[in-house]
């Protein structure tokens, strides 16, 4: 049960890493109905600008607003280059392109700022939590609990913002009608660019908590493809939905990759571990074909 | 006009249809006649489109009987009311954007075709003559539609007027039996709308293909129709030839009062 | 028009370029690299040590016996089909004369080794690739040189084995591996050592590209291993390690093989990685005289490799020169027997690299002295040592804290054999009689 | 002036409808065929045959079976590579367990193989669409890979996991150059390119376009919709099933489930997207351009740095090519989303009307 537990609850929290990359995408499908597949690759821009700046010279805390500065420019250029070029395409179309995107930033930002594997301390030692430790013979990782608080109060901010701020509302007119939006005074475009800015700043967060987690690296583009799964579990286009697709998908992987292996040993033979790279996706599968539209989606009615 | 019409081929009996918890078609029921132009008339949001998505089975009401050649027809899928001879245009075009006007004709004649993608894949024997003589068949309905000379463009790069023309082309295509057709008109100018007038009666009075038809231009479906339903909000406020459908009281006031 | 000539221009005057054969008398090296992709950061270093000890080669001595080093790279990405491309396009220029082919790559060799016996280009594979080519009767031209995952493995067991007074009985190891063919190469050895020396044996695969190990780790902490034996590959190596810390699992209980001791996987790990052991056969460091040799003298001339130049003297990058140095020796060797001062061909290589016999003194002699084991190599056997050391991270450097240690040679070259005749035998080959080769 | 329909007129439509209508283009295909195998068999070298044309036809006909999912029936797919992979294993377990297997009959099977796991992995298509398809596929490319990696039956218990095909050999005649295997690779592959061509131009190939462009209307004329999404996986992943077998046998020689890749299926999409979607000619086009464009930059990009006196690096070069991938996705995307083969047809019309263009 003790062992259970501790699965269950570290987990949830690297659900939480996972939720902090769908994040991103909720964000700019809500906006603007891309797909943005790049956002990997945006978690990999932001970490490596971070140590990229702290390299050349700059301190943590002034590393973290020139990332955020590169996140927007960036953001600003996506729309303006790519974006606004598509406007009347199909969605499918913005969804290659963004494959492109995160092409580009897989050539450009090593290029930039080095491609060797750096280490990003944000100064939280990454040891069990002793108190629980000791009283519960728990493991809790202390990094994840500080990763898991950030991750709230990231969610706070991002709804307080949309409730109450003009440019918050503006957001979320435009994902429910373009034309509603227009009426607000606020041009769709200077929004999308908005949006992405705020998925960059999205990105950032991401990027220092899984680049603190494992090294800044290439590999950090691949945590786009832990957080699709978590995508279809809570609908595209619902906050909420990836915080509570992100901890389904972090708990139900872990407990899968510690309890299913055994089971399919017994029956097949053999070794069977490793399950974590399918897992997910099986899952989303199995939960597209109760819930189509993913726990807070919204359902969608073809018209003729 | 030759044409002589006969006996009620559909029959709509208490059709209800929700949404969720929006209704789109409270207890309608109404009938066709073989051979006729049967209009649906009715202000925007009527449900007008909705009840020819039930008659082709797009959408499945959760009441009511349809009656289809003497038979009661069970849920089934759009493609199933295809094949028994119901074909349809949409009041959004519905074309098939990539292909060009020949294609999408062509694929109008699918429910005809028997042979099988692999006899496709090697283009031989009974697949290439079937392809000649499906071939005719719409080089046929090119003819009747004068469209002879945008046979190989693309549909998306043609005028609004003769994509309509064309989507009304790839329903003849299936040679049906009965056609429903969704506003064939809208967005037309008049020498636009004369031709649609033209095709449609030719259709109706060399083909002999039952029609059943939405339209906004009441003087249009005046003229052509044999017989008028109207909806508004879902229930049927009227029925009959077109004389007593203009003095229904209800219909008027549905016109009037909403200024649609 | 004219608009698309000048890029035609360009086709024609780069293919004409790239077909200007290397000089007669110059000793030509087909290097199919990686310095990009996911794992970029180490083939940087890798290949930097490597083309530096050929330039060294040619400032110092101007080449060997007077012989000229040429070289040519081909970047792969450590993609398969890339590394088959850069293949093709340089052997046509190592038809005259070649240096052996280090892909680094156990994928990219994998899809050489039958090309390559076509082709008579010796294929070296420093501790990757297909490891049952150590039996050269049915590899003839591949050399998985050193040692190999199995040997490797097996001389970890017999130094925790010292650690654990002599005895592995009763204890539980865990094999957490990097679910490929490189982490699965070692299996069989170690389950037949659990056999031979009575320890439980856990295996633990990770799904590529290993960025998350809670579970693993959970599962560990559970088993309570004393020993983690841990073949893990880029980012899976500093993910393995933080989540060691996260558990609380004791870094100095685990030990990785020579892929996941580098400074690349231990830097980005930070904290979490002190007292991490692995395997490995060449010390790191600029104090190895050859090194620091190569830091005067190329570097000295500004003609070095590296674009990052803190990577002088990385446990990668001296391993790239370790098989820069096997590599140069094999020439010589070649050169001894077929001619001083003229280019060597594939062939002539191939049966130096089956040939060699670097002593200790010889490395002294170079200034490699712990950059290589001493090596002697025959038909039947073409791993040459079998030797490594085990090094330990102190939190800033690799630091060696064992002498060479030697995999149980009794227990697993059999098991290469068996393998070996498998193929053989798949294939329709007749293994050449070792007795008769010279 | 010399590529001109004029005066070519049509008295049937059988004549309409062949294969290739324009008198030019016949003779141009033929004449590329046989240049293709009567001239180059004789004229290329080595490494023309393994590193370029070998698997610029491998990666054609991979592309060719995507295209004909994503790019005439619609359905996104970002796991051919899977399919790949499917195929190779498939064909090596036939000839290692069927004895004397002719080899031309184990790439068949393998197709069919890689095509029941299509059909399996296309159902979701019944009920979703678009990126949510997309994601599912990419379960496919996992799961797929992930059970090639654990059931050791699949590798014939090699102990790596690691397939090394066996010759390829045809009642006997062993194809061992790569001059012989570039002869069987291509003419499998126009063989299926031809089939592809007939199929699309064929009522199976009209319902999948129409699906493709509105579903909706694609059933309500009578296309049911269920077995004409899961016959384009079928095919499709034919296709893909017997690249992968290909590129096993006749092009690397030996394949682990790792090799197939994510990325390799993103390679073969971008070859569609560049080539053009809905195009048998631009997944040719895409593939040659995918594969030559990162040979052409290894080659040009230095010497061009030389000549500019930069200071490239061959990580600079790779990274270029990684960054200009992503640039020539998006760029073709926005400016031309048919293509290679649409640029190649307005280049056609242009020479219609040359040397009078009005």
């Amino acid at each position: 049960m003790r062992f259970f537990l501790e699965v269950l609850i570290s987990g949830l929290l690297s659900g939480v890493m996972y939720s902090l990359v769908a994040l991103g995408f909720v964000l700019i499908y809500k906006a603007s109905g891309v797909f943005n597949f790049a956002q990997g690759a945006m978690v990999y821009l932001a970490a490596l600008s971070v140590v990229g700046c702290m390299e050349k010279g700059a301190p943590l805390w002034l590393a973290i607003p020139l990332a955020l500065g590169i996140m927007t420019l960036f953001g600003i250029a996506t729309e303006k280059f790519v974006l606004r070029k598509l406007v009347n395409q199909p969605p499918i179309a913005l969804f290659m392109a963004t494959i492109g995107l995160a092409f580009f930033i897989e050539g450009l930002a090593p290029m930039v700022f080095g491609s060797d594997p750096r280490a990003l301390d944000l100064g939280i030692v990454d040891e069990p939590i002793e108190a629980i430790l000791n009283r519960w013979g728990m493991v809790i990782s202390r990094f994840d609990l500080v990763a898991a608080g950030i991750a709230a109060l990231l969610v706070t901010v991002l709804a307080l913002f949309f409730q109450y701020t003009r440019i918050g509302r503006a957001l979320r007119a435009v994902a429910d009608d373009h034309q509603a939006a227009l009426s607000i005074g606020i041009p769709l475009q200077h929004i999308w660019a908005i949006v992405w800015g705020v998925a960059g700043f999205v990105a950032l967060v991401a990027g220092m908590l899984w680049g603190a987690r494992n090294g800044v690296q290439f590999a950090l583009t691949f945590t786009a493809l832990k957080a699709l799964p978590v995508l279809i579990i809570g609908g595209f286009t619902s906050v909420p939905g990836a915080i509570v697709g992100g901890l389904i998908i972090g708990a139900s992987e872990k407990l899968a990759e510690i309890y299913l292996p055994p089971l399919m040993e017994s029956a097949f033979g053999g070794n069977f571990g490793g399950i974590e790279g399918w897992f997910p996706y099986v899952l989303a599968l199995l939960f597209l074909l109760i819930r189509p539209e993913g726990l807070f989606g919204e359902k969608h009615i073809d018209r003729v | 006009m030759s044409k002589t019409i006969g006996d009620v081929i559909l029959d709509l009996q208490n059709i209800s249809l929700r949404f969720g918890g929006v209704k789109a078609l409270t207890d309608i029921s109404f009938d066709v006649r073989e051979h006729e132009i049967r209009a649906i008339i009715g202000p925007n949001g009527a449900g007008k489109s909705s009840m020819l998505n039930v008659i082709n089975g797009v959408y499945h009401p959760q009441e009511g009987i349809i009656i289809f050649r003497g038979r009661e027809r069970k849920k089934m899928e759009p493609h199933q009311a295809a094949t028994q001879g119901i074909a349809r245009t949409f009041q959004n075009i519905a074309l098939f954007k990539g292909m060009t006007v020949l294609d999408n004709l062509m694929t109008g004649r699918i429910t005809r075709m028997k042979t099988r993608f692999f006899e496709h894949a090697l283009w031989w024997g009974r697949a290439q003559r079937e392809e000649l003589e499906h071939r005719k068949k719409v080089e046929e309905v090119i003819d009747f539609l004068e469209i002879q000379h945008i046979r190989k463009t693309p549909v998306s790069r043609l005028p609004y007027g003769l994509q309509k023309r064309v989507e009304l082309g790839r329903a003849l295509a299936a040679e049906p039996s009965m056609l429903l057709l969704d506003e064939p008109m809208a967005g037309m100018n008049v020498e636009e709308k004369q031709d649609m007038c033209r095709f449609i009666l030719d259709v109706n009075d060399q083909l002999g293909t039952t029609i059943v038809l939405i339209e906004h231009d009441m003087g249009v479906v005046m003229d052509i129709s044999d017989r008028v339903v109207v909806l508004d909000y879902g229930k049927k406020i009227g029925d009959g030839v077109p004389e007593e459908v203009k003095n229904n009281p209800e219909v008027i006031k549905a016109y009037l009062g909403a200024s649609h | 028009m004219f608009a698309y000539r000048k890029p035609l221009l360009a086709v024609a005057v780069s293919f004409a370029l790239l077909s200007q054969a290397a000089l007669a008398e110059d000793q030509f090296f087909p290097i199919v690299s990686y310095r990009v992709g996911p794992y970029g950061a180490n083939g940087q270093a890798f290949y930097g040590g490597f083309v530096d000890y050929l330039n060294y080669v040619n400032l110092k001595d101007g080449g060997i016996n007077g012989v000229k080093l040429v070289w040519e790279e081909c970047e792969t990405e450590y993609n398969n089909a890339k590394g088959v491309e850069c293949y093709e396009r340089l052997k046509s220029k190592a038809k005259v004369s070649t240096g052996p082919l280090h892909t680094m790559s156990t994928g990219i060799s994998y899809a050489l080794i039958e090309k390559a016996v076509d082709d008579k280009l010796p294929l070296a594979m420093m501790g990757y690739g297909r490891t049952d080519a150590v039996d050269g009767s049915v590899f003839p031209y591949a050399f998985p040189l050193v040692t190999t995952y199995q040997m490797q493995a097996s001389a970890i067991l017999k130094f925790i084995k010292d650690k654990e007074k002599g005895s592995l009985e009763g204890k539980k190891i865990a094999f957490l591996y990097h679910d490929s063919a490189y982490g699965k190469e070692p299996i069989v050895a170690l389950q037949e050592e659990a056999k031979l020396n009575k320890f439980d044996l856990s295996l633990i695969p990770v799904a590529h590209p290993g960025n998350e190990q809670s579970a693993q780790w959970l599962k560990i902490r559970q088993e309570n291993p004393n020993y983690v034996i841990f073949w893990g590959w880029g980012v899976m190596n500093q993910t393995a390690l933080k989540a060691a810390q996260k558990v609380g699992f004791p870094r100095e209980k685990i030990i990785g093989s020579w892929w996941a001791g580098s400074e690349e996987d231990t830097v980005p790990a930070g904290d979490a990685a002190k007292g991490y052991m692995a395997a490995t056969w060449n010390v790191a460091g600029t104090t190895v005289p050859l090194i620091a040799d190569i830091e005067k003298v190329v570097y000295g001339a500004n003609k070095g490799n590296l674009q990052d130049k803190t990577k002088l003297g990385t446990i990668l990058y001296n391993r790239g020169v370790s098989a820069a140095v096997l590599s140069v020796e094999a020439l010589r060797g070649a050169q001894a027997k077929y001619g001083k001062g003229k280019p060597v061909n594939g062939e002539q290589v191939r049966w130096a690299l089956e040939n060699l016999d670097i002593t200790d003194a010889r490395l002294k002699e170079i200034g490699a002295t712990d950059l290589l084991p001493p090596i002697r190599t025959s038909c039947a056997n073409h791993e040459g040592s079998g030797m490594v050391k085990i090094q330990q991270w102190d939190g800033a450097k690799w630091v060696p804290v064992s002498g060479w240690i030697e995999g149980d040679k009794a227990l697993i070259h059999p098991l290469f054999k068996v393998s070996a005749q498998q193929y053989a035998k798949e294939k329709n080959i007749v293994p050449r009689d070792c007795t008769k080769e010279s | 002036m010399f590529y001109r329909e004029a005066g070519q007129f049509k008295s049937s439509y059988a004549a309409d409808q062949q294969l290739f209508p324009i008198r030019q283009d016949r003779i141009g295909v033929l004449l590329l065929l046989a240049i293709a195998f009567l001239v180059v068999p004789f004229v290329a070298g080595e490494y023309w045959f393994s590193a370029i044309l070998i698997p610029f036809l491998i990666f054609s006909l991979a592309a060719l079976g995507l295209n004909l999912l994503t790019g005439y029936a619609g359905q996104l797919s970002l796991g051919s590579a899977a399919f790949m992979a499917v195929g190779a294993y498939a064909a090596y377990n036939f000839e290692l367990r069927v004895d004397g297997l002719p080899i031309l009959f184990s790439f068949a099977l393998a197709g069919l193989t890689a095509a029941g796991v299509g059909i399996l992995f296309g159902l979701p298509s019944l009920w979703i669409k678009g990126f949510y398809l997309a994601v599912a596929t990419l379960a496919a490319q996992f799961f797929i890979v992930w059970c090639l990696t654990k059931f050791p039956w699949f590798s014939n218990h090699s102990s790596s996991g690691v397939i090394s095909t066996q010759k390829v050999t045809l009642f006997g005649y062993a194809f061992t150059s790569p001059r012989e295997k570039y002869l069987l690779v291509l003419t499998i592959v126009t063989v299926l390119a031809l089939a592809a061509k007939n199929l699309v131009r064929s009522s199976t190939g009209r319902a999948w376009m129409a699906v493709r462009d509105m579903d909706v209307a694609a059933s309500v004329i009578g296309i049911r919709l269920m077995p004409t999404k899961l016959l384009a996986f079928a095919v499709s992943s034919f296709y893909c099933g017997v690249a992968g077998a290909l590129y096993a046998f006749c092009y690397l020689g030996s394949v682990e489930p790792d090799g197939f890749s994510l990325d390799l299926s993103f390679r073969v999409l971008f070859m569609i997207i560049i080539g053009g979607m809905g195009s048998i000619l631009g997944s040719f086009l895409g593939a040659a351009f995918i594969l030559l464009l990162p040979i052409f930059l290894d080659i040009a990009l230095p010497w061009l740095a030389g000549a500019l006196g930069l200071p490239f690096s061959n990580a600079t070069v790779s990274h270029i090519q990684i960054l200009l991938f992503g640039t020539l996705i998006m760029f073709f995307l926005i400016v031309e989303p048919h293509g290679l083969a649409r640029l190649w047809q307005i280049a056609k019309e242009k020479l219609r009307l040359w040397p009078f263009p009005h």
